[in-house]
């Protein structure tokens, strides 16, 4: 941040503040967009998009540098697949119960967060690996090559 | 301990979101803000206490009203201008200096001076505002500072001392 | 009157400034203009209908209209300058009418300056993904 | 029934034939129209199992799939081949329409008639199932999540897997540096 001036270095400084306002409320956003999908329209894919773009939105107003602070460059693989195994987890876990994605948590009041048994889990790990997936395309598309311009 | 400087205001907003106060809701409006705070608090960079002081919060709220007055007067200006037959626009490009001190203040600055009459903010450059103004009038810095920064840099400066 | 006549009412204003930026959106003669339209009628328009959005609901679907409303009046007019900025970095020319121009002296200055500033110039987006 | 069965087998054998034949020519070109006639057997798969929204999609993506891919055949190999007969190819295509629209009218006569509601009705129906048992089975207030993660969980694991294949192929074709390219530029 120091390192460019206020007059030079990418986009203009009304751009970079809104955006380091922003990102943290797009977060809480989106993860309330996962957790309440059983209750409300929404969900893992809906949210998990809105959590890619959060930091979308940091890499194109503040450039790699600043989301490398936040994420290391294998975060996105391996959140992906942690998320995915959690998911694949869930599905197996049915089966000590009777079979394979039963529902086999206590199903709870409706209406409130704790309701619906796996499915707030399912929810959040389908929005954790959507969000992962999607960041990490954008990093492929727009990151990789731009690195492998600067290396050639 | 800087990166948690946010935590209250994602909390306040998650409440919003949900609208309850539920252990369950409050638990994981807690759990989230954590997370958030720990992903992204150190960029945020926002921070609660200086914004509770009661003169920011004062003039927040003469702010608010004043904008939304001058927002309104806006539309009507852009409408009278666009439902004109001869479309009465004389635009330009003019630079303002503004005198307040922080990057913020000056960023919300350029966000009002952008949603009020005929003026669009183009650039930022250290203390300078490149402004876009569908009808300009006046000839020196001095006229343009009087009729489109001014009267917002009077309560911003207020609010940001 | 009563709370769905007064968010009625709301929408029906929102709708109008709307249709206002539409119109502006068509009628102004070049870029810069076109996007004074567009985000002023636009941004007050959109919070017009989230306010009788919010009005019709209230409870918590108002509350989270309000937050919208504070999301949208503050992101908007950034779009509009980030739009505008780069459209006159580009080369996009103003219309032929303008009557002052004191915003080409400091693009001139960063076309003319030291490599980097230069990149900073011409291509925005390379130099700030690296 | 039978004929449906009938139907559906020969489609099978065709596509089979269809795949080999991809694989086994020399010719690009051969190989991606063969692919698409794979494609399009599918479609007329999903349109016997009275999947008609299925089948539109299959067509729309293979038409698009084997545009894009006879273009980047033509233009690496700059392919030079005589020209079929005309009315070869007329015949060709009208064929494929009409069997195509054929089975469509076939589907489109079993479907339920247009604007006819589907959660009501004597015979008990899917969507009235799902909206019967989704709160008490599932404890989920949102029908389409209760769907989407408990009655076809399984489907959405499915998508999940695709969406994280996809990455990874992602991965592998943009990173900057391959392995050994990696090591050599050290």
């Amino acid at each position: 941040m120091q390192a460019t001036s206020e007059s030079g270095g990418g986009l203009s400084p009304i751009v970079k503040t809104v955006a380091r306002w922003m990102a943290g409320f797009i977060l809480v956003f989106g993860l309330s967009v996962v957790l309440y999908g059983h209750l409300t329209p929404g969900g893992g894919f809906a949210g998990g998009v809105v959590l890619s773009a959060a930091f979308i939105l940091v890499v194109l107003s503040h450039g790699r540098r600043e989301v490398l602070q936040i994420l290391s460059e294998r975060a996105p693989t391996i959140y992906d697949g942690l998320a995915a195994l959690a998911f694949l987890l869930l599905a197996v876990l049915g089966y000590a119960a009777g079979g394979f994605f039963l529902n086999f948590l206590p199903k709870g009041q409706p209406f409130q967060l704790w309701s619906g048994g796996i499915i707030p889990l399912c929810n959040l790990a389908i929005g954790v690996k959507v969000g992962a997936c999607l960041f990490g395309v954008f990093a492929a598309l727009a990151v990789f090559r731009h690195l492998h311009q600067r290396s050639a | 301990m800087k990166r948690f400087a946010a935590f209250p205001l994602f909390l306040l907003v998650w409440m919003g979101l949900t609208w309850s106060l539920h252990w369950q809701d409050l638990l994981a409006g807690v759990l989230v803000s954590l997370v958030v705070c720990l992903l992204v608090g150190r960029f945020v960079a926002l921070s609660v206490l200086p914004m509770l002081s009661p003169r920011r919060i004062f003039w927040t709220l003469v702010y608010l009203p004043f904008f939304f007055y001058h927002c309104v007067r806006a539309n009507l200006d852009v409408a009278y201008r666009v439902l004109h037959p001869d479309t009465p626009i004389r635009p330009g490009f003019i630079r303002v200096e503004t005198t307040l001190p922080s990057r913020a203040a000056r960023v919300i600055l350029a966000s009002s001076i952008t949603l009020t009459p005929g003026t669009l903010a183009v650039d930022l450059v250290d203390s300078s505002l490149y402004i876009h103004w569908i009808n300009v009038r006046g000839k020196t810095h001095a006229d343009y500072h009087r009729a489109v920064v001014a009267p917002f840099e009077r309560i911003l400066k207020e609010i940001f001392r | 009157m009563s709370s769905e006549a007064w968010a009625e009412t709301l929408i029906l204003i929102g709708v109008l400034f709307d249709l206002l930026g539409t119109i502006g959106l068509v009628r102004l003669p070049d870029v810069y203009n076109r996007l004074q339209a567009g985000t002023k009628c636009v941004t007050l328009g959109t919070c017009f209908i989230l306010a009788g959005a919010a009005v019709w609901a209230g409870g918590a679907l108002a509350m989270k209209a309000v937050i919208c409303m504070a999301f949208v009046l503050l992101t908007s007019p950034v779009g509009a300058h980030a739009l505008a900025r780069s459209a006159y970095r580009s080369g996009v020319a103003a219309w032929e009418g303008t009557v002052v121009d004191d915003y080409r002296g400091h693009v001139e200055r960063l076309m003319h300056a030291p490599t980097p500033m230069k990149d900073e110039a011409t291509a925005l987006a390379q130099t700030e993904i690296a | 029934m039978t004929a449906i069965l009938i139907g559906l087998f020969a489609l099978l054998i065709f596509m089979i034939v269809a795949c080999l034949i991809a694989i086994e020519t020399r010719d690009l070109l051969s190989a991606v129209v063969c692919v698409g006639a794979a494609g399009f057997g599918l479609a007329l798969a999903d349109l016997l199992l009275s999947a008609p929204d299925l089948a539109l999609t299959q067509m729309v993506v293979e038409f698009i799939c084997v545009v894009v891919l006879i273009r980047v055949v033509v233009t690496r190999q700059d392919h030079t081949h005589e020209t079929p007969k005309d009315t070869f190819a007329l015949a060709a295509v009208v064929l494929c329409l009409g069997l195509f629209l054929a089975a469509c009218g076939f589907t489109f006569a079993a479907l339920r008639p247009f604007g006819a509601p589907l959660f009501a009705g004597p015979e008990p129906t899917m969507a009235g199932q799902y909206v019967a048992h989704g709160l008490p089975d599932t404890g989920a207030v949102n029908y389409v999540t209760s769907i989407l993660l408990d009655f076809r969980g399984y489907d959405t694991l499915g998508e999940a897997t695709v969406i994280f294949v996809s990455i990874i192929g992602a991965y592998a074709v943009l990173r900057s540096v391959g392995r050994i390219g990696h090591a050599s530029h050290k």
